[in-house]
């Protein structure tokens, strides 16, 4: 398991109302260094929501979020993303008619300093293409470089979504449901990519997911939301433990969850 | 507030004469706004086009409360046409594999050709003159209504006229298009409308010369609320053929819609210049609103018919009155339309996801071209309503087409009655506007850019316009 | 055959566009039951769904309904004969209120106001949201939505595609509740790629592969079966999960 | 910011050798070479002189088309390639046509009679400085108009900004023929007879005027390639495509719509001022709506969102025009309408889109044919 | 003054948009012996540009003005014609060219442009708007050409627009107001109220109707203009009549003055001043001035009024050609072509501005409405105006059915030099005026 670094995220009595309801209730939560850290909840429980406060889509109606210590919460959402956090959605949200290489060179682009040079050709920029063509292989889009993005089959479109977020080399990547949509042969693939980024040792991602089996199996740190609350937090076996979190998300189906994990733990 | 003000630094006439024109203005607006609200403010369709049916509705109201020979003329024709309403009726034909690409474009180059052959030596514009000589009030129209060309020869043309339709009928039918089958009950339905539609056509044909005479003999009052109704109806014909054959296949692709619209409204505006020349005309104002004198007050009003009325101490144009009524008038149906139907929640699903609209047992086509049909014709009508009080001429759209946009806009999409008090905020600036810019010998034109600044204001403030629903 | 099976389809032959999509699938639906189609991404299922609504109308073959032949009928008017739909991606419409999505569905004066307590006793989540325009709804409102708005109407038989897609566990397992009560009064066909929902779920089953039908059987036996589970559907079965 | 070194680069993704330049571009460089000897052949052809006549006429009519090339080429920088549906394009066009004619007819007589420029050497530079002095003005002027808009653009979106739009020109048209200001405007007539400086003079000498035109058109597109192949021409169409997207990567796209506007408001404003010393004058024409909405056409018929379909646009339209015009007589814009949206409906993505397209469609049936070429 | 159709005559469509038709000019014209004649070589063609208003609010003016022309040269060339029929003037075959500029300026810029490079115009007559005219003005300055001017009637365009090459056998503005001034100052009332088209035309009316009436000890104290398209007046004509003048004097012209006058009887102001105008178009007459008989107006031309020999010969062809009386700027039309000729033949067919200038300065020539005279110093055209008083709206039609139009009794018709008109030249120009009396 990696090791537990510095708090690189932290949201202090974070809340988000829309009209009468609140999606996003006084949460706090911290995000360590270097860490997978997961959050799972039923629907509308408010992770999405928590997601566009911290990438600053949304302005909280109260609370604070930082940064390295930094106070990010009145950012607008291009400064934040400046700084280091990338963020995949939940529903896919790429640009059609590009090419998946220009998706992605332009992400690349957007952290140089390059972006206000009117006169001089894009493609001059090889820094921006070459990083763009080691993210195309990255997600495995290989050979699809050239076909239009709203072209891609639905899993591809996915990787792109994740492609686009990893050109921008964030230190912290906020993935909001990678796998919706994907059939399960596909899965697997995401998972690939996944594991790689943690394989570089200086990233940390916040991951929002469904697939319990994913989830349990890939997380240093499981936050349960619900209705807008923290619910519980631990790791994956005490969440897959915990009561509360049994009945309110997951169910008896799954009930037998907690044993398997056990033993898939050994493995890894 | 602002009332009182004002009627205190203008006095009372001035006060008076201003409001009521600037209602008068608004109702105008709202005339060709109601429509929009439907059309661009639901259907999302930037329609240009929308001022030249507010001219057309002019128009065609015009000829038919003066003299509807040309009218009455054309309908036929225009009838026999109409077959390809029921394409489908060919749907099932099978067609060679090799000729099903180019039959479309043959058949419909075929049907072309038929129309031009039919309409050929058929003076249109001649009889579009006769009937619009004999709008000059010096001339007698019942003298002018006369017969065209004998029925042996104008048969031929009407059946002509039928071929092509069938041709087109069979051109737009898709031949050969996998995507598509036709249940036997459609097959049914569409025999049953053409059969209809021929009955109509010949009715049209026998009839052709003798209605005209027919409608110059009713009382002239009768004759103008006919061509409201008139106007209406054709403008809502017309709107139901143009959402049919342009719009329809560019709900998909909004701006070119922009595009199509803008060139119908340059085609209409140039038919309208061929039928009845680049002319400006006037429209009487019907014997219930054009009697000499002034009346005391509009009870007095419906006794004597008169030209003018005693409003508050001012004399008024009873016309003026019967414009404003028939904003209000507009304002209710549209009300009652969009409060006890489900028009208006069916358009805007059916603009994010037809097919799924389509699943839940609606047939969103018939509403889109209903609603546009709806629009149009409501334009129409404004047309024609307004058209004893301004010129008719082919760009008296024009102008009244800008002011309803921003009507819409300033009201917010899709908000009748937004649009309403638009259209009443647009009549009072203007007419108030240019009393004042007068009064501090500034141009009108100031006045004139007060409505966009008054859309910039509220624009800047409700992005979504007063009663616009937030996206 | 006739009266027991609410819905049969004979080899039917869809095209969308120049691909041919349906290669001959047939179906039987006996009536108040519930019948799962399953199979690979891409199999044809969706396009099954849609061809029986009409939507991608089948070029050769017959749909028959409740006895009477829909193919070639325009999709509106195979709706209102009696069938609902709820579509794979929720297809909720996003710049309408929870209500007015409900109310869209009705297809007689007061449908909406009958059934609505019937609906929020299934999605007590709705009453909460029921003023909420529909895009400010979480993914999984929306999917319950989307199932709520094909109940308001009488239908006699349900269409659904993948209900199962990004809910949260326990909500699958509620949304298996859910449409089991459902089947007792209404005819279900299913799409399913959660093996372990579609196989508690349903009584009969088919299987698409390429646009064809290519198996067919009782649940039950198809449960048995890991080797045709695996060679048709593949890894799908495994995964469980939300899967 | 662009150094020595970038501008011999190439405009297209790969840096290549000179030649090889050419080659692909041939049929832009042949183009121009015709454009260029148009005059000449023209004359030689017709048997005419080349400073008089028809020869005077055509050149004409190719001065217009060549300036509402470049102007139609704008519009599409905002709405084919950014992406914003906008109606108040004809602001920067008459705003630079006005600006220009105020400076010539009211400015530039007061100053030279009061003012002499002159070189160390003794010649008179007054007309030449105070002329870029002009134009130096018009790009300020237009500049702030750009930057008017982008700012209303940021608050209102989609339908509502082309509305807004609309009704900023439109508040500008009616300034502009406003009779509080006739004095100077001349009101709903304009300002005709310009005093253009001699040595542009269009009446003068129409041949050089010609060539000014040509190189204008010239040097603005090869500009507008520019930018939109530039790292920020991208970032265009990424708001284009998905604006809330661009700014989750990290852009502003305030400012980036700001610098659209501003380049399309100064392209635009500069063809406007150009505009009004070919025609001599500005008049309303040139702030209304129907100057947008010759935009928008040319735009789509050409072909929106490419840099050659508002040239191609332009140029059906000023020239295909004219002979519509002595085919069908005064009611041509109806031939001209129903062949419009023809070509609407047909080609939806307009003649060079359309050609595009088809073109690849071509490629591969052949390839087919002949068993992968 | 205006409106609103081509009264009774289906048959012939107004759409002079090309040259008149060749074929049908030589069987009309008064025949000449032309075969008897010994056989002159003739000069080459001559190309006249014609720009009017023949779609829009003034279309109709358009219509005479073009019609007024064509009859101006068959009866200048005595009906002789070439093979093609074009009337022969000054041993030069004449082919008129006729644009319609939509009373847009621009276009007519950009027509007469066409005209001049491309067709080999040498000669522009037009238009039927002011503020087309003013724009054409300098057009005639850059190609060296003259702009002969009929029947706009701005009194800028000899005026601040002026360029030599500017000519007209339009009245002016000043022509309008100063006929009737005297009577109305005397009759009426001292204070007027002046409601004008916000165009050039308009403004020229202001500004001549100020300087008329002042001589009669007259003032106008509310000057108000209204947008061409204007469709609702109440604002301005409440302000006319808040104003408390006497007198409203109009100056109004197309589709928008039926509206206007019926505005000014909606409104009641009709009945609460004297509201005076040119009496306009024939055909408008029913509209327009239902209110008015009786009453005495100012007018440019009407048939019944002129009584030379020329306007009987004018009013009989244009019955037999177009089944109507001549209106009100057909005889405009018809002057500018006389002037023209008149001038072509000085110069012996010498058509280049700097040869016809000094042939057309100071030309006194006979017109329909008498005696027209060219002032040399500011192009000005001195010509007859009538004061009519209307009897009858409704005129009975002639033996063969046509309209006669017979509206009027003639109280009186001017000389052409008995209106001061002023002379109005400003910047480089003002010196040309010498003598002449100023505003
Ligand atoms: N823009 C909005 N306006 C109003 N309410 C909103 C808005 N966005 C979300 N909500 C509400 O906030 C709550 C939380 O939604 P959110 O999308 O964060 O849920 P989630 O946890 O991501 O659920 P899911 O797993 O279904 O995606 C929901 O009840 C939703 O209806
Ligand atoms: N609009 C379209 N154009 C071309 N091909 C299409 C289109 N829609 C679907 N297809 C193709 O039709 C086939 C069947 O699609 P369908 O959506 O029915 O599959 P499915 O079984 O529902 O798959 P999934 O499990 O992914 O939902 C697929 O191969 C798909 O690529
Ligand atoms: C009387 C009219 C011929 C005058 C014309 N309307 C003009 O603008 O000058
Ligand atoms: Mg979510
Ligand atoms: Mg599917």
């Amino acid at each position: 398991m990696t090791v537990e670094g510095e708090i690189l995220l932290e949201a202090r009595s974070l809340r988000k109302e829309f009209g009468g309801l609140v999606a996003v209730d006084d949460v706090n939560i911290q995000i360590r260094e270097r860490t997978l850290h997961s959050i799972i909840g039923p629907n509308g429980a408010g992770k999405t929501t928590l997601f566009n406060l911290l990438s600053g889509m949304m302005r909280p109606t109260r609370g604070q979020v930082y940064y390295r210590g930094r106070d990010i919460t009145n950012l607008p959402p291009h400064r934040i993303a400046h700084l280091g956090i990338g963020r995949s959605f939940q529903i896919t949200n790429i640009f059609p008619n590009l090419t998946v290489l220009e998706n992605i060179r332009l992400a690349a682009q957007a952290l140089g300093k390059d972006n206000f040079r009117l006169f001089r050709p894009a493609g001059s920029f090889r820094q921006y293409e070459e990083k763009a063509y080691a993210v195309v292989k990255r997600v495995g889009l290989q050979g699809r470089e050239f076909d239009l993005a709203l072209n891609l089959p639905h899993g591809d479109k996915r990787k792109l979504e994740l492609g686009i977020m990893l050109a921008g080399e964030p230190q912290l990547l906020l993935l909001d449901e990678p796998t919706a949509g994907m059939s399960s042969e596909q899965v697997p693939a995401l998972l690939e990519i996944i594991h790689s980024i943690m394989a570089d040792g200086d990233k940390t991602i916040v991951l929002v997911e469904h697939r319990m089996d994913m989830v349990m199996s890939i997380s240093d740190r499981i936050t349960v939301m619900h209705q807008g609350q923290i619910l519980a937090e631990g790791t994956p076996q005490e969440i897959a433990r915990n009561q509360t979190v049994q009945s309110a998300y997951l169910g008896e189906l799954y009930g037998d969850l907690a044993a398997d994990l056990e033993d898939k733990d050994g493995q890894r | 507030m602002l009332g009182v003000v004002g009627y205190t630094s203008m006095g009372q006439t001035a006060f008076v004469r201003t409001t009521l024109s600037g209602l008068t203005l608004g109702a105008l607006f709202f005339m060709v706004a109601a429509g929009l609200t439907l059309i661009f403010g639901l259907m999302d369709v930037l329609n240009f086009a929308h001022g030249a049916m507010f001219m057309l509705g002019a128009y065609l109201g015009w000829q038919f409360f003066t003299n509807p020979t040309f009218l009455f003329g054309l309908a036929p024709l225009i009838l026999a046409l109409l077959a390809p309403l029921f394409g489908w009726l060919f749907a099932r034909l099978e067609i060679p594999e090799a000729l099903q690409k180019s039959a479309p474009s043959l058949l419909g180059l075929a049907g072309v050709v038929v129309v031009f052959l039919a309409v050929r030596g058929l003076d249109i514009l001649d009889l579009a003159k006769t009937a619009m000589v004999a709008t000059m009030t010096a001339a007698d129209p019942l003298a002018e209504a006369t017969p065209q060309e004998a029925l042996s020869i104008f048969w031929l043309r009407t059946a002509g006229m039928f071929i092509a339709g069938a041709l087109l009928a069979m051109a737009t039918s898709r031949p050969g298009d996998k995507t598509r089958t036709v249940h036997t009950d459609q097959v049914r339905r569409a025999l049953i409308g053409a059969g209809v539609l021929l009955v109509f056509t010949i009715v049209a044909t026998l009839f052709r010369e003798a209605a005209p005479r027919a409608v110059l003999l009713w009382d002239a009052n009768l004759r103008f609320f006919a061509a409201l109704l008139v106007g209406a109806l054709l403008g809502a014909g017309i709107g139901g053929a143009i959402e049919v054959t342009l719009i329809r296949p560019l709900y998909v692709r909004p701006i070119y819609q922009v595009i199509v619209t803008l060139g119908l409204a340059y085609v209409l505006r140039e038919v309208i210049q061929l039928l009845w020349q680049p002319l400006a005309y006037q429209m009487s104002r019907p014997p219930l609103f054009s009697q000499p004198g002034k009346a005391e007050n509009i009870f007095e009003w419906f006794r004597t018919n008169s030209v003018t009325v005693d409003v508050l101490g001012v004399t008024f144009p009873s016309y003026r009155l019967f414009i404003i009524l028939l904003g209000v008038l507009m304002l209710v149906a549209l009300a009652l339309l969009m409060n006890y139907t489900r028009l208006g929640m069916i358009i805007r699903a059916g603009v994010q996801d037809r097919q799924m609209v389509e699943a839940l047992g609606i047939n969103v086509q018939r509403v889109f071209t209903l609603v546009f049909m709806l629009g149009a014709g409501l334009a129409a009508l404004g047309g024609i309503g307004a058209a004893p009080f301004i010129p008719v001429q082919p760009n008296m759209g024009d102008a009244f087409q800008l002011q309803a946009f921003i009507v819409v806009v300033i009201g917010g999409m899709g908000s009748y009655g937004g649009a309403a008090i638009g259209a009443l905020l647009l009549g009072l600036a203007r007419a108030f506007g240019d009393y004042l810019a007068l009064k501090y010998s500034l141009s009108p034109a100031i006045a004139e850019a007060s409505t966009v600044i008054i859309m910039a204001i509220v624009l800047l403030v409700r992005p979504a316009g007063l009663f616009g629903r937030k996206e | 055959m006739g009266n027991d099976n609410i819905l049969e389809v004979e080899s039917i032959h869809t095209f969308i566009g120049q691909f041919h999509i349906l290669e001959g699938v047939s179906l039987q639906v006996p009536r108040s039951s519930i019948t799962v189609l399953l199979g690979r991404n891409g199999a044809g299922k969706t396009t099954t769904l849609k061809s029986i609504l009409g939507l991608t109308p089948p070029r050769h073959g017959v749909v028959r309904f409740d006895g009477q032949e829909i193919q070639g009928k325009p999709a509106y008017e195979i709706a209102a004969m009696g069938i609902g739909y709820v579509p794979e991606h929720r297809a909720i419409f996003r710049n309408l209120s929870v209500a007015e999505n409900l109310k869209i569905a009705e297809r007689k004066k007061g449908d909406l106001d009958r059934k609505a307590d019937f609906i929020f006793s299934l999605f007590p989540d709705l009453k909460r949201l029921y003023r909420l325009p529909g895009n400010h709804l979480s993914g999984g409102q929306q999917q319950m939505l989307a199932v709520a708005r094909a109940l308001v109407a009488d239908n006699q038989l349900l269409l659904i595609d993948e209900p199962s897609e990004g809910l949260a566990p326990i909500l699958i397992e509620q949304m298996m509740e859910t449409i089991r009560n459902l089947s007792a009064t209404t005819t279900v066909l299913l799409v399913e790629q959660n093996f372990i929902m579609a196989s508690q779920l349903a009584e009969n089953y088919y299987i698409l592969d390429d646009g064809k039908t290519v198996h067919q059987g009782k649940m039950a036996d198809l449960v048995q079966d890991k080797e045709l589970i695996h060679r048709m559907l593949g890894t799908a079965v495994r995964s469980g999960g939300a899967g | 910011m662009a150094t020595t070194k970038t501008e011999t680069q190439n405009l297209s993704l790969k840096r290549e050798s000179p030649l090889n330049r050419l080659r692909k571009e041939w049929a832009g460089v042949l183009i121009l070479l015709l454009l260029a000897a148009f005059p000449f052949l023209f004359a030689w052809f017709s048997g005419t002189s080349v400073t008089d006549g028809p020869s005077r006429f055509w050149q004409g009519l190719m001065i217009t088309f060549f300036i509402m090339a470049v102007y139609a080429m704008s519009y599409d920088l905002l709405i084919g390639y950014t992406g914003i549906l906008s109606f108040g394009h004809a602001a920067f066009f008459g705003g630079g046509a006005y600006t220009m004619a105020l400076w010539l007819t009211h400015a530039v007589p007061v100053i030279s009679s009061r003012y002499r420029i002159t070189l160390p050497g003794g010649a008179n530079i007054t007309e030449v400085v105070l002329f870029v002095a002009g134009i130096l003005l018009v790009v300020l002027v237009v500049t702030l108009l750009g930057l008017l808009f982008s700012a209303a653009s940021a608050r209102v979106r989609g339908v509502y900004f082309a509305m807004i739009s609309l009704a900023m020109a439109e508040a500008l048209h009616i300034l502009s023929k406003a009779t509080d200001f006739v004095r100077w405007t001349g009101a709903d007539e304009g300002l005709h007879g310009v005093p253009v400086p001699a040595w542009i003079n269009p009446t003068q000498n129409r041949l050089l005027f010609y060539f000014v035109a040509l190189a204008f058109a010239l040097i603005m597109y090869l500009l507008v390639r520019r930018i939109v192949d530039s790292p920020a021409g991208r970032v265009f169409v990424a708001i284009r495509e998905n604006e809330s997207r661009v700014r989750m990567i990290g852009y502003n796209p305030v400012v980036f719509r700001s610098i659209a506007f501003v380049t399309a408001a100064v392209i635009a404003g500069l063809a406007g001022a150009l505009f009004s010393l070919w025609n001599m004058s500005a008049t309303p024409t040139m702030t209304g709506a129907i100057m947008t909405i010759n935009a928008l056409i040319m735009t789509i018929l050409g072909g929106i969102g490419t840099l050659v379909g508002p040239i191609l646009g332009a140029g059906l339209m000023q020239i295909v025009g004219q002979f519509f015009y002595q085919w069908f007589g005064p009611r041509w814009p109806l031939v001209f309408g129903l062949i419009f949206i023809a070509l609407v409906i047909f080609l939806p993505y307009g003649v060079i889109g359309t050609w595009r397209q088809k073109r690849y469609a071509w490629k591969r049936a052949i390839q087919k044919m002949f068993g992968k070429g | 003054v205006q409106q609103v159709t081509p009264t009774a005559e289906p048959t012939q469509p107004p759409a002079p948009t090309q040259a008149p038709p060749p074929t049908q000019a030589p069987t009309k014209a008064p025949e000449p012996v032309q075969t008897e004649e010994p056989v002159v070589e003739l000069g080459p063609v001559l190309k006249i540009g014609q720009i009017g208003q023949l779609s829009g609010a003034l279309a109709l003016y358009g219509l005479q003005q073009t019609r007024g022309f064509e009859l101006g040269l068959e009866y200048a060339s005595g009906g002789k014609t070439d093979e093609a029929g074009r009337y022969i003037i000054a041993n030069r075959p004449v082919e008129v060219l006729v644009r319609d500029d939509e009373g847009n300026p621009e276009k007519a810029v950009q027509l007469a442009r066409e005209l001049i490079e491309k067709d080999g115009v040498e000669i522009i007559q037009g238009p039927s708007s002011s503020a087309s005219a003013a724009a054409l003005t300098t057009v005639a300055l850059e190609n060296k050409i003259i702009l002969m001017v009929d029947p706009a009637a701005s009194a800028f365009i000899t005026g601040q627009y002026f360029n030599p090459y500017v000519f007209r056998t339009s009245r002016t503005n000043y022509d309008d107001v100063l006929v009737i001034a005297k009577y109305l100052v005397e009759n009426v009332g001292s204070k007027f109220a002046h409601i004008g088209i916000d165009n050039a035309f308009g403004r020229g009316s202001g500004a001549a109707l100020a300087y008329a009436v002042a001589q009669y000890g007259g003032e106008v104290i509310a000057d108000i203009y209204a947008p061409l398209e204007t469709t609702d007046f109440t604002p301005y004509i409440q302000q006319a009549m808040d104003s408390g003048a006497d007198c409203l004097f109009l100056t109004w012209a197309g589709t928008g003055y039926v509206t206007l006058f019926q505005q000014l009887g909606d409104l009641g102001a009709l009945d609460q001043m004297q509201v005076a105008t040119g009496f306009g178009d024939n055909a408008s007459f029913a509209a327009v001035y239902g209110a008015a008989v009786g009453q005495i107006g100012l007018n440019v031309y009407h048939y019944t009024a002129a009584n030379t020999e020329i306007n009987k010969w004018l009013t009989e062809k244009h019955l037999e050609k177009y089944n109507e009386p001549p209106d009100l700027f057909t005889a405009g039309g018809m002057a500018s072509a006389l002037a023209l000729a008149a001038a072509l033949e000085k110069t012996g067919g010498d058509a280049s501005g700097d040869a016809m200038i000094p042939a057309l300065e100071g030309l006194k020539f006979e017109g329909p409405k008498g005696t027209y005279y060219i002032r040399p110093e500011d192009h000005v055209c001195l010509q007859p105006m009538n004061i009519l008083k209307l009897v009858d709206i409704n005129p009975p039609l002639d033996d063969k059915g046509r309209p006669t139009y017979k509206f009027f009794e003639t109280v009186y018709v001017t000389k052409y030099d008995e209106l001061a008109v002023p002379c109005t030249l400003t910047g480089e120009y003002e010196s040309r005026c010498g003598d002449l009396p100023r505003p």
